[in-house]
């Protein structure tokens, strides 16, 4: 068991990076924990947009409360900020993605509270320059390529979640000081 | 593998009241049966814990003296208790022990001193026939002895408990010391900006024609801080009147200072804490302000609580109950600071050690002056300094060992404020060292 | 994922280079007909503004006299050119116009001056056959006229100027100034910690063969701060020896005295700017260290760039633009500060008043304590204390002094790093009144 749990939480270090990622579909959606996870957080939605499948896990309730009263409410949803635009990008990231989450969320491992990781925050900037690219145009490189280094989030950490500071974010408390998950 | 299901299960209920509590429930034990998980991590501030500045030994041994890292304290309090024994403070479980404990208690203590170590509610009830306020009155003149006694004698000897932030029926946050309810409500009814309590602000602009009252007017994130300030505090607290808090001019340290200096005991005299006796000067001893010096920072405007640091959520299971283990947020940055600042943790020790640094250089070139000035009188008194020469430096000493004292018993080393406890300590060395000239200067005045 | 090709078609260029522009363009209209949007706020830095502590008069009139609000000023620089005349800045329009009027010029001036006042590069190459550190050594020898009569001849008389942070073939950021490749060079091959350059801590991992060079290794962000490190900066600028950036050891205040301290001049002698005409003190003098406080405050660990504050993005038809209109943020608090701080706009200048009348205070106390210290050395030497007997106190003047001036011409009145320079000017302050204390004990020294 500690062998597995090792090698769940660092593929990579065993094998290639490439068939870690292979590896981790296959361990992560098929073994048996894998598909009693998958089933039942309601895994086969999570390949579709709605943001609803992204709340399923009450883990994702404050980003999902809080994306509710975002500015973005209306142009955007989860995926369209989160995972890459076309095929076949967006099925190995949430394949890739579904994969930690669903250790995460069964081993109860991961970092408190959720930091978004350097990969979600590539696909991130990217979702933000597609939509926005006519108004950040001049901001690019003229030569093109390059990823913009000035992140979007860099000055609007917000658009997507409202501020971060608070009550411990998005969460409500009842009149009698109890908190609702 | 039953992890999600029960987790889903533990979404839906976050608790079952088992027995019923009360306002005279002070055995935290009994709401313990209730709320187990907070009541399992309250009961660690019993546990050791260690960071730069603060944290403490746990039961192992009783924290070390304050002035082994800084010895001048030993010189500034010639005269009062505190150059017998003053420690660094360890957890809410050890606050009625040390208190008993102290060595201070050589030199008889007031009974109001049982204000914030203990659970002391009901005791305030019997003494004040109901009104807490006259049972808190009843106690400045009593000994501490005496008045422990009492406390013991009724069943209520523990630390803050449950019931001292809780409403036992809501569980709802409220405030339960008088000295607080008293200084909260002068400070409201002043015209010092607050721009941090927005609730008193409001109050403000309405009738006044009830004082203003933190359980009725207070936000509820303003009482996530409030319940701490009813601790948290500078006070006066001896035999010669009843408890203070000295808000009325405002919270900044020279509003509080003004407060002091024209205050009269009832004998009529001008207030002071102690003579010193060394100098003879008449000095002010202040008293932990955290609720003050947070009351200066940029987290206070921005409204982040106490409770956001020290007692951040954590999950349990499917819920998110507040970290009753109250103690450093260092010791648990991620909850206690990244929720708000997405930064790695190394990071913002880094942010925390670079403010507490600079704030330890100040405080000990600050305590260096004081001391210094104390030399400088003595030895001007021994080459036969008169007392009229000396006034202007007698009060410089009384002015800077304000200042300094402000910052050295504040707890957090400079991070609840960071520029304004380095102003702080700017001035006590300034002011210091201008005694020293003015001391120096002697023997060409008259 | 988004191939380059695909990006490089979104990436419709919303301008149209109707003019070429080189390395010799100095003239900013005809980059203007380019960018015209841009041409037109950059050309804005010529209008009036005012904040309490910032802003200017436009062309209205020369900005008033630092020493009207610092009368402690002419004081401290008694024997230096500064004390003919020292004002405050204007905008960018102005610098070399402001240069060229300074009274301070009656006092002949060094040739390298223009490094930071005019668009100097063709200049640089020319003197320097191409070399343009060669070309910035061979001005700190030559007058100010001298310099300033060849570079209007070539045609550059310009204040900073497009070519001056832009590539004109990429118009990506670039520095061009030889003394902030230097010193940014220096400063990477110490060992001090610098968390908020994330790119030089990285250069350091690496096998350091090739000294850190900015326009390669610095990051996007990071040039959005060095451009404007190129001139706000603490330098020597004078005929002993060439444009110097003191980075060697850190940007830290104690770090950059170290350099001084141990830096001699060509002939041996032990570095100083100018010799205190009252006192005899050797003193070091302080320029307008913007770079070096801000790489000591919160916002510069968090990445935020001089440009996200003083060049925030506007709204320009479809697209968004650089504020080429470089002033004090405080104009502008909703674009320069709310996109990252989502408070109301009065919280935030208030929160802005809190940190600058702290700072103000401060640098008024330190000023007075270095008068006062300049006062008793003065009154010492009436009264025959000999140099002996007063090394001490010299030695204080000429560390307070510097502490003092640090602050006192860094140009955000405490912003950019609210508690470093608290805890600067509180040393400023202690330090000159300890230097009173050794002049008036004198008289029992030897
Ligand atoms: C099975 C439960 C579950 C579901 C369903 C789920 N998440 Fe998560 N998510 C998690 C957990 C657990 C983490 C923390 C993982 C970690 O930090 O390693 C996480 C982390 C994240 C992160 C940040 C971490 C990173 O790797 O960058 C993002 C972004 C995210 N989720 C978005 C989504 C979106 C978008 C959806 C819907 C398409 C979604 N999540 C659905 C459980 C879930
Ligand atoms: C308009 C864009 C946008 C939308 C829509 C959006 N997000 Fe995000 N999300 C962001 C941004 C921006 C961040 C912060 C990234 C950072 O700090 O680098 C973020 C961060 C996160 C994180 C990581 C937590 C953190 O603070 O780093 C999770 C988990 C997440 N989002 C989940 C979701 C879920 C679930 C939804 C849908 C309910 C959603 N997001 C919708 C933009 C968006
Ligand atoms: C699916 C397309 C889409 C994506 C992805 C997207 N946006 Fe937007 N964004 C929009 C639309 C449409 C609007 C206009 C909404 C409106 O006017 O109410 C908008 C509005 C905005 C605004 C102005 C309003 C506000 O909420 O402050 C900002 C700033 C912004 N986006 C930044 C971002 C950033 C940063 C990201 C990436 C983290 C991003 N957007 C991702 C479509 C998108
Ligand atoms: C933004 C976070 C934050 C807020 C808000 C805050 N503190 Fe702190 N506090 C800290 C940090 C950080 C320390 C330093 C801990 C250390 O040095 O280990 C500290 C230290 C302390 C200490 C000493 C802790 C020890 O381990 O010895 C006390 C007591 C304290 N704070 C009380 C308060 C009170 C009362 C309030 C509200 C009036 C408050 N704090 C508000 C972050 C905060
Ligand atoms: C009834 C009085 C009282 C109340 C209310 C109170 N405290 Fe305390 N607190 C104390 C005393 C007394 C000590 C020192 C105990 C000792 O040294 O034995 C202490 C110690 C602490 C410490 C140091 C712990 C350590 O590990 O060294 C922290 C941190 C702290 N309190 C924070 C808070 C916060 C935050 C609140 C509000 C949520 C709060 N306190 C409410 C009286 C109180
Ligand atoms: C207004 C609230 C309040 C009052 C009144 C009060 N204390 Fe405390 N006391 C605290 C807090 C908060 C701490 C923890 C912070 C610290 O140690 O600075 C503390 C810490 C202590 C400690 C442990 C640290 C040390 O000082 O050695 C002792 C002992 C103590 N108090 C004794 C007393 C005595 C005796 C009195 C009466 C003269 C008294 N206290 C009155 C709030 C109070
Ligand atoms: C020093 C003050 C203090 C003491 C003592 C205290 N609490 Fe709390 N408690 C708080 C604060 C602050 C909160 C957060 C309330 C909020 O956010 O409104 C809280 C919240 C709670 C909640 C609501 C759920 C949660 O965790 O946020 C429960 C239940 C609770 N406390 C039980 C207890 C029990 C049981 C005890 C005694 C063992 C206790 N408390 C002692 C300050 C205190
Ligand atoms: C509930 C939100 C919240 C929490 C929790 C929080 N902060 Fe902050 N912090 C802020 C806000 C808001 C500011 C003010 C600047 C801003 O508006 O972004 C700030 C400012 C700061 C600053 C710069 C200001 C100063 O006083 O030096 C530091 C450093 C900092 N925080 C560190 C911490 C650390 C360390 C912790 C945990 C012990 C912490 N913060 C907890 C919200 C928070
Ligand atoms: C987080 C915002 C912020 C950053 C980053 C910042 N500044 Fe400032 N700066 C300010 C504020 C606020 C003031 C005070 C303006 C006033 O008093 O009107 C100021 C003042 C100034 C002034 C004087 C302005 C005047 O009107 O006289 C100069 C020059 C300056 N900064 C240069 C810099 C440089 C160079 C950098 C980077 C090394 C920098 N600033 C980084 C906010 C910032
Ligand atoms: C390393 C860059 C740099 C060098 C070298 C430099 N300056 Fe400046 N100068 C600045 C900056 C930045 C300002 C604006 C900030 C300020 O006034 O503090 C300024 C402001 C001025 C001003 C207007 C304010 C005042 O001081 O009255 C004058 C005049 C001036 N400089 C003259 C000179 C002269 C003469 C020299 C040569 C001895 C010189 N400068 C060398 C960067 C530089
Ligand atoms: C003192 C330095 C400086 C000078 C002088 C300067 N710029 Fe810029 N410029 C910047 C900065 C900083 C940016 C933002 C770059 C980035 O990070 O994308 C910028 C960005 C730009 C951009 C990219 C689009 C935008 O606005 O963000 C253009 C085009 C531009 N400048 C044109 C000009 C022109 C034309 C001039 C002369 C009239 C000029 N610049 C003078 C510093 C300068
Ligand atoms: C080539 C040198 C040079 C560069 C590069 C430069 N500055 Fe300046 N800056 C100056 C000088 C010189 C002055 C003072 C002009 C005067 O007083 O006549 C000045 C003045 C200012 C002022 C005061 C304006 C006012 O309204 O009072 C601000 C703010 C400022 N600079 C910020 C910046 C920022 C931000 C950058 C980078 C984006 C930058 N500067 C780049 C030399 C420079
Ligand atoms: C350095 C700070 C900064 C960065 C980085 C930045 N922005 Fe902005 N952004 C701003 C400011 C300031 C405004 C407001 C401009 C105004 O109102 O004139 C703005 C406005 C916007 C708007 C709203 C325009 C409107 O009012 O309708 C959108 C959308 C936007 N930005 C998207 C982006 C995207 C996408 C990125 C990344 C490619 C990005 N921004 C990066 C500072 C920034
Ligand atoms: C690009 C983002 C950004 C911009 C622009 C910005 N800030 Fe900040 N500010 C921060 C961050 C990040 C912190 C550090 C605390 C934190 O992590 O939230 C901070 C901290 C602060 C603090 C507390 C720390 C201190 O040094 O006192 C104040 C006050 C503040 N900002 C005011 C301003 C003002 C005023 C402006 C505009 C002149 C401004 N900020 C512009 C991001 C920004
Ligand atoms: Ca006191
Ligand atoms: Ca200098």
């Amino acid at each position: 068991m500690h062998k597995l749990k090792t090698f769940l939480s660092n593929p990579e270090d065993f094998v290639g990076k490439r068939t870690g990622l292979l590896l981790a579909l296959l361990v992560g959606f098929t073994s048996g924990l894998g598909i009693y996870t998958f089933y039942y957080a309601e895994g086969f939605s999570y390949m579709s947009s709605d943001p609803k499948v992204c709340a399923n896990c009450h883990i994702m309730n404050l980003q999902y409360d809080s994306w509710q009263k975002s500015g973005h409410h209306h142009s955007a949803v989860c995926a369209d900020c989160h995972l890459p635009h076309g095929f076949p990008g967006k099925y190995i990231a949430k394949a890739e993605n579904g994969y930690h989450h669903s250790k995460g969320f069964t081993f109860q491992d991961f970092h408190e509270p959720i930091m978004i990781k350097k990969k979600n925050s590539e696909i991130l900037q990217a979702n933000c320059v597609r939509c926005h690219a006519d108004l950040v145009a001049y901001m690019r490189p003229e030569a093109g390529g390059a990823r913009m280094e000035v992140d979007c989030v860099h000055c609007h950490s917000s658009v997507g979640h409202g501020p971060r500071a608070g009550l411990g974010g998005g969460y409500k408390i009842n009149r009698k000081g109890e908190i609702i998950p | 593998m039953m992890n999600i299901q029960q987790r889903k299960a533990e979404a839906a209920l976050p608790f079952v009241r088992v027995v019923e509590v009360g306002e005279d429930t002070t055995d935290p034990a009994v709401w313990g049966r209730n709320w187990p998980t907070q009541y399992d991590l309250y009961n660690r501030t019993s546990l050791t814990t260690r960071t730069r500045f603060g944290g403490h030994g746990g039961s192992e041994s009783m924290p070390p003296e304050k002035a082994e890292k800084y010895p001048w304290l030993t010189t500034i309090y010639q005269g009062y208790a505190f150059a017998i024994d003053y420690r660094e403070r360890r957890g809410h479980a050890y606050m009625l022990e040390d208190q008993e404990k102290t060595l201070r208690q050589q030199v008889p203590q007031s009974g109001s001193c049982l204000h914030c170590h203990a659970s002391v509610m009901p005791l305030y009830r019997d003494l004040g026939k109901d009104d807490v306020m006259a049972g808190l009155d009843a106690t400045y003149k009593l000994s501490y002895k005496e008045v422990n006694e009492k406390l013991k004698k009724m069943g209520h000897g523990y630390p803050v408990s449950c019931v001292d932030c809780h409403d036992p029926n809501t569980m709802q946050l409220r405030v339960t010391r008088p000295g607080f309810i008293r200084g909260i409500s002068e400070l409201a009814a002043s015209e010092e900006p607050v721009p941090h309590l927005p609730s008193v602000e409001l109050w403000r602009k309405g009738s006044r024609k009830a004082p203003y009252d933190p359980n009725k007017d207070g936000t509820r994130n303003e009482m996530r801080s409030f319940v701490c300030g009813q601790c948290h505090v500078e006070y006066y607290c001896s035999g010669k009147m009843p408890l203070t808090f000295p808000w009325g001019d405002g919270l900044a340290v020279e509003k509080v200072e003004k407060y002091w200096n024209e205050k009269t005991f009832p004998d009529g005299e001008v207030f002071y804490d102690f003579k010193h006796k060394l100098t003879g000067a008449k000095i002010l001893k202040a008293q932990h302000p955290e609720f003050e010096v947070w009351s200066q920072g940029v987290h206070s405007r921005a409204g982040v609580a106490c409770a956001d640091c020290h007692m951040p959520y954590v999950r349990s299971g499917a819920t998110k109950i507040s970290d009753h283990w109250v103690r450093s947020p260092l010791l648990n940055i991620n909850r206690a600071c990244q929720v708000c600042h997405s930064v790695p943790e190394q990071e913002l020790q880094g942010r925390v050690d670079k403010i507490q640094d600079r704030n330890y250089e100040l405080l000990q070139n600050a305590g260096k002056a004081v001391a210094d000035l104390v030399a400088a009188i003595v030895k001007a008194r021994e080459d036969g300094a008169t007392d009229e020469q000396l006034k202007e430096g007698l009060e410089l000493q009384r002015k800077a060992q304000w200042y300094l004292d402000f910052i050295s018993s504040e707890n957090s080393m400079g991070f609840h404020a960071p520029q304004e406890s380095a102003r702080i300590l700017a001035n006590a060395a300034d002011i210091a060292r201008q005694g020293q000239v003015s001391v120096l200067e002697c023997r060409d005045r008259k």
